[in-house]
């Protein structure tokens, strides 16, 4: 069951993921982006990530995206121009490329991490969100304020440059 | 029916969406997209994050993670809003076309 | 695998009541918002309307599905399909009554009870602005995409509000589960006040009460905040180019979410299944007087009867009525159905208030409901959670 | 009411509905014109002024011939004379001169002939939807 | 092809070519409004810059329903064309056959019994009560409140009941004649009318209960489609919109027509000039002509009801039997018409939009030689781009149903 659901969602973040690199229209290639958030989501409950899984959907496909998706319809963006200038070598030598140097480094990576008992649905329920608020307001309270120093300043800085962009 | 999946398998996805997402960021020329391919590498770090604190049984990968999605936020904020500032001055999203600084 | 069935059957009957509900909602809106503006509603398709829903379904399966030429067909077809799952999804979470016992099984009446029940709600509502972006982007129609632009502003801007609304009676439950949050209502203060987080000592939560509905009015896009398909301005907004079944996805979406938001509004501040006052004071027997009430008023209209056909109708509902109060009684049902009958009640009249104030308000203009957001709204539920954290430690020192 | 008509030389209407202005006419109720068809100069162009503090009425009038069939646009003096000269132009085609946006109003741009004119014909057709079929 | 990325590129490929960064103009989107659109009362288009959602300019577009009435006139006798200006503004018909009536009745000099004044009077102030309530409950609905269009229009039953009592006609009455009233005022009128009009004033409360202090009302309306007052005079703005901006000028007090000097009445003025003081005004018209149908209804005075000249009006159906005179003007007014003597006229009434004026130029014969109307519509609507241009989209909405056009009444 959890190699099942880690291979389904596996590959639908796989396949996102690249519809967010190929895709020429924006649009599709924001969604796509939400693919593979949505696919990550059920990953980290299969880690034991409730609260991550939850900030996930919530903060980066509920608001960071719809964000993206409304600029790009804000600035009714196209889709790319073919590349003109660009050889085609890239096209027929980078993805041969690609497939191996992403091959090379599952190698490195499977030879590397030592072999633990893996990963099994249930077995770590440290991720709940009283376990996170805990820490973040214990030991890494300020790494926590300092953030909302961070947000207050973005949205600062957000807000003069869209009023500049007003004027 | 309990097969559990190895750590590594985790971390290969890891590895691939964080491939795809540096793909995007040097071949795509399209700001928006390539500011999406950044979230895409950041998503995929996140994963790494996750899994090793699942593997350590520590939540502090959690935390981690936690921050970078707030980071992400605040950076998506400010730059969509440079986007948006760029595409009024020069009425283009192609990257090339805005490389230069002066008007 | 009794696991698998029991949730299947669950399943069947959420589903099979949902949608029921939400024909039946649309004919109750039509009603009470044509009584408020002195009309008749839907009046000829059984009586007094009653098989409108079908006929309308009906109209809406066979009408002709057009898809204009100029729309980018994924993203088009796949709009109102996304709006309607993801409406119906966030059902599975509601619990609708306490444990119970059937057939030697101990289950909960609720789908799914995650012990993040209210982040998945949060997670599906805030991923619910997709569907409406993407129709209003696909249409390739100008007042569509204002739809479509509007809608993600508005629902990004009223999901802070909502969110900080729940936050509060969260803080005083101590759970993300929604069916312990409805058990910690249970009880009342001095035997008589229920122990709702609208009532809770030390801090009543009718502030985040009121925050969380008039966000859920904006989340659902209902009058006042419908601007993103504002006929009068924007023609039918983001689904000005769609008709027949993904037209009707998208109308079931909003009444959808109407039901899940008011049903969140019970849960978390109503007490859920919950009686008005304590079982040990007869609460359980209101369900029965109510229905035997209403059931002696028809049978008394029907001795006297106003039009000649009321003589028989009337008194036939009349002994129905009476027999759905004689189920409450039954020893063997109560257990589940007074629960429901709460739930239930407490739902609908929050969604009468949504209808209600469809018939009353005008609405709003789309910078004025930016500003309302985010200098009105989100400043009081702000305060309010402060001072609800404030009391929650200074109380629970 | 009835009032008297001014006759006013058509060269310098623009002048004379100025200093009319300033005297405290400050509306312009309506421009129209009518067709004397034989006679000549043929058109009238009738300019009807409102003074709200006097509670006064004027009309004025300019002869002007059928060809060219032109005078100055008052626009200048009142703005709302746009609209009301270019119901002029359209159905009597009298043109202004220094208008700022002649264009037909209330009929297509495509259209054929000034229908006020009293020798636009009233009766038959000149153009028939069957026509259209057999072309198409 | 059938993608929007065609439309899109489009798009960005004329922004490029457009002047970038001067004033913003780098984004604009064109958006066609009407002339079918649920908000444009009638086929009015609105062709609107937009930036986001701001209106950068707004250019209209009218004649949608031209059908040429003007024209028409010309080959009808007088009386014929009584049915004509019906057509032009659906909402108060008796008003443009009132001021068709006048502006001939000038022309021959005919002297009008008291009592067929102070019916018209009547008739015409219970016309600008249907036509507030329309503008009331479709300037509600435009803003949102659904269930004040359905209130309005449960009271404006009542006035095209009586309405149909008079003329046996709800919409296109004709009932104001050259020479007095088309028909003889059907038993029990009083009765009827009374009963609306004492009804009435107590609807208004609850309409003004449903929206005068609402705040998402005031929120939507105070403020918006603000423009000069001396800009409204020159754009050519009448009526309401006038009175709203502070200027106390209605055509019933300042050229008394029809005995309308004989009327106790208040014309109410607003100084702020925006929706919601166009709103205010009307609604305190609503009252006011109230107050004039009670008094036209108790002072109504007896007599005749069509004025003495027998040349002009159809004699009695009695007098036809017995009287050879009768029958004699009869036919001839019938076959031919009456004559006019020559002159021009330039007649103006307060129609419930402003300033209605039918200017007749007679050449002595049976028809009309020229009939123009300035119909308030048409004149209002020039306004418009001035008041909402650089505001919102949803304020073109407001300021579209502040003006209360009629299309018909533009384009005739």
């Amino acid at each position: 069951m959890d190699i099942f659901l880690f291979i389904l969602f596996a590959s639908i973040a796989v396949f996102c993921a690249v519809n967010v690199v190929v895709q020429t229209h924006p649009i599709t290639s924001a969604l796509s982006l939400v693919g593979v958030m949505g696919a990550l989501a059920v990953l980290y409950l299969l880690l034991g990530a409730e609260f991550i899984a939850a900030a996930q959907i919530v903060v980066y496909a509920g608001a960071i995206m719809v964000l993206f998706v409304f600029v790009i319809m804000l600035l009714n963006a196209g889709g790319e121009a073919k590349s003109a200038g660009r050889s085609q070598m890239v096209r027929w030598l980078g993805i041969p490329l690609f497939t191996i140097f992403i091959g090379l480094l599952s190698y490195i990576v499977q030879r590397s991490v030592p072999a633990g008992p893996g990963v099994s649905f249930g077995q770590f329920t440290g991720g709940t969100p009283r376990d996170v608020g805990r820490l973040l307001f214990t030991q890494y309270l300020l790494p926590f304020e300092a953030t909302s120093v961070l947000v207050l300043i973005a949205i600062l800085g957000a807000v003069v440059l869209a009023r500049k962009e007003i004027e | 029916m309990t097969t559990a999946v190895p750590l590594s398998w985790y971390l290969i996805l890891s590895a691939i969406l964080f491939g795809l997402g540096v793909a995007g960021f040097v071949f795509r020329r399209n700001i928006i997209t390539v500011f999406m391919s950044i979230e895409l590498m950041l998503n995929a770090v996140n994963l790494s994050f996750v899994a090793f604190s699942y593997q350590l049984r520590q939540t502090d990968g959690h935390i981690y993670t936690f921050f970078v999605m707030v980071v992400a936020a605040a950076e998506a904020a400010v730059g969509l809003a440079i986007i948006l500032t760029v595409f009024k001055n020069r009425a283009t999203l192609e990257i090339d076309e805005v490389s230069d600084l002066k008007n | 695998m009794n696991f698998f069935l029991l949730s299947l059957l669950k399943a069947a009957v959420v589903a099979g009541a949902l949608l029921f509900t939400l024909a039946y909602l649309q004919w109750v809106e039509r009603k009470v918002i044509a009584h408020i503006q002195i009309r008749m509603g839907p009046s000829r398709v059984g009586p007094h309307g009653l098989l409108q829903p079908v006929a309308d379904i009906i109209k809406l399966l066979t009408k002709e599905d057009l898809i204009p030429p100029y729309v980018n067909k994924f993203f088009y077809m796949f709009a109102p399909f996304l709006a309607i799952t993801l409406a119906l999804t966030s059902i599975a979470v509601i619990p609708f009554g306490p444990e119970i016992e059937i057939f030697g099984v101990r289950t909960r009446m609720q789908l799914a009870d995650l012990n993040i029940g209210v982040l998945f709600i949060l997670g599906i509502s805030s991923v619910g602005v997709y569907g409406i972006v993407l129709a209003g982007w696909s249409s390739n129609n100008k007042y569509a995409l204002l739809g479509g632009l509007r809608s993600s502003a508005q629902m990004i801007s009223y999901e802070l509000p909502m969110a900080l609304a729940i936050v509060a009676p969260l803080l005083l439950a101590n759970t993300l589960s929604l069916g312990e949050l409805v058990e910690k209502q249970g009880g009342a203060f001095l035997g008589v006040v229920p122990r709702w987080h609208v009532f809770q000592m030390p801090f009543p939560q009718v502030v985040s009460l009121i925050v969380f509905l008039i966000a859920g009015f904006a989340e659902t896009n209902r009058i006042p905040f419908d601007l993103p398909e504002a006929e009068n301005e924007l023609v039918a907004g983001f689904h000005t180019e769609y008709s027949s079944m993904k037209f009707a996805s998208f109308f079931m979406a909003e009444y959808a979410n109407m039901i899940t938001i008011c049903s969140m509004a019970t849960v978390l501040f109503l007490g859920g299944w919950q009686p008005l006052w304590p079982a040990a004071l007869g609460s359980s027997y209101v369900p029965s007087l109510l229905f035997a009430g209403a059931a002696a008023v028809m049978i008394y209209h029907g001795l006297h009867p106003a039009r000649p056909k009321d003589r028989y109708t009337l008194p036939a509902a009349g002994v129905v009525f009476l027999l759905i109060a004689g189920v409450f009684l039954l020893p063997p049902l109560r257990p589940f159905l007074i629960p429901v009958f709460w739930f239930a009640s407490k739902t609908g009249f929050l969604l009468f208030v949504f209808i209600w104030v469809r018939g009353t308000l005008p609405r709003f203009r789309y910078d004025q409901l930016m500003r309302f957001a985010w200098g009105f709204l989100f400043p009081v539920a702000m305060l309010n959670l402060l001072a609800t954290a404030l009391v929650v430690a200074l109380v629970s020192r | 009411m009835i009032q008297d008509t001014e006759i006013v030389d058509a060269a310098r209407i623009v002048e004379f509905c100025q200093s009319l202005k300033d005297q405290g006419f400050e509306r312009l109720a309506s421009v129209t014109a009518v067709d004397r068809h034989p006679a000549e100069p043929r058109f009238e162009v009738v300019y009807h002024i409102h003074s709200i503090e006097h509670n006064q009425r004027r009309r004025l009038k300019c002869r002007i011939p059928s060809t060219p069939a032109e005078i100055d646009s008052v626009v200048s003096v009142w703005r709302s004379a746009n609209w009301y000269e270019r119901e002029v132009f359209d159905l009597f085609g009298i043109s202004f001169r220094a208008h700022p946006d002649l264009r037909r109003i209330m009929l297509p741009d495509d259209w054929d002939g000034h229908p006020l004119r009293k020798d636009y014909p009233v009766h038959g057709h000149r153009y028939s939807y069957k026509d259209e079929e057999g072309a198409g | 092809m059938s993608d929007p990325e065609h439309l899109s590129e489009t798009v960005t490929a004329a922004l490029r070519e457009a002047p970038a960064g001067e004033g913003g103009s780098a984004r604009r989107m064109t958006l066609n409004m009407g002339p079918q659109h649920p908000s444009t009362h009638g086929v009015l288009r609105v062709m609107l810059e937009l930036e986001g959602e701001t209106i950068h300019t707004a250019r209209l577009d009218i004649g949608f329903l031209h059908t040429g009435i003007e024209k028409e006139f010309e080959v009808k006798t007088w009386q014929q064309g009584v049915p004509l200006t019906d057509r032009v503004d659906y909402l108060a018909c008796l008003s443009n056959n009132l001021c068709y009536a006048l502006a001939i009745e000038k022309l021959l000099e005919l002297e009008i019994p008291p009592k067929a004044q102070w019916m018209r009077v009547m008739l015409v102030e219970l016309t600008r009560l249907n036509s507030h309530l329309v503008w009331l409950g479709t300037h509600a609905l435009d803003v949102g409140a659904m269930s004040v269009f359905l209130y309005c229009m449960r009271e404006r039953e009542d006035i095209l009941r009586i309405f149909e009592a008079f003329s046996g006609q709800r919409l296109m009455t004709s009932y104001i004649r050259i020479g007095g009233l088309a028909l003889e005022p059907p038993r029990g009128w009083d009765q009827a009318v009374r009963r609306f009009i004492d009804a009435f004033p107590s609807k208004v409360d609850e309409y003004e209960s449903l929206l005068t202090r609402n705040p998402i009302w005031l929120e939507r309306t105070r403020g918006v489609a603000v423009v000069p007052v001396a800009d409204l005079l020159d754009l050519g703005v009448t009526g309401p919109c006038i009175r709203a901006a502070g200027i106390g000028w209605d055509i019933r007090k300042s050229e008394p027509y029809s005995s309308y000097d004989k009327f106790d009445f208040e014309v109410p003025v607003a100084a702020e000039g925006d929706v919601y003081a166009r709103y205010q005004v009307r609604v305190e018209e609503m009252r006011q002509s109230a107050r004039i149908v009670k008094q036209a209804l108790e002072g109504m005075p007896e007599g005749p009801w069509q004025a003495d000249a027998p040349h002009v009006v159809l004699p009695d159906r009695e007098k036809m039997k017995t009287q050879m005179e009768a029958l004699i003007y009869h036919f001839k007014i019938v076959t031919e018409g009456f004559l006019v003597p020559q002159g021009e006229v330039y007649q103006t009434v307060e129609s419930p939009r402003g300033e209605l004026g039918y200017y007749v130029v007679s050449d002595g014969t049976a028809r009309p030689f020229r009939v123009h109307m300035r119909t308030p519509s048409f004149g209002n609507l020039q306004g418009l781009p001035a008041m909402i241009e650089g505001r919102l989209l949803a304020d073109t909405i407001a300021a579209m149903g502040s003006l209360d056009f009629v299309l018909g009444d533009v384009d005739r």
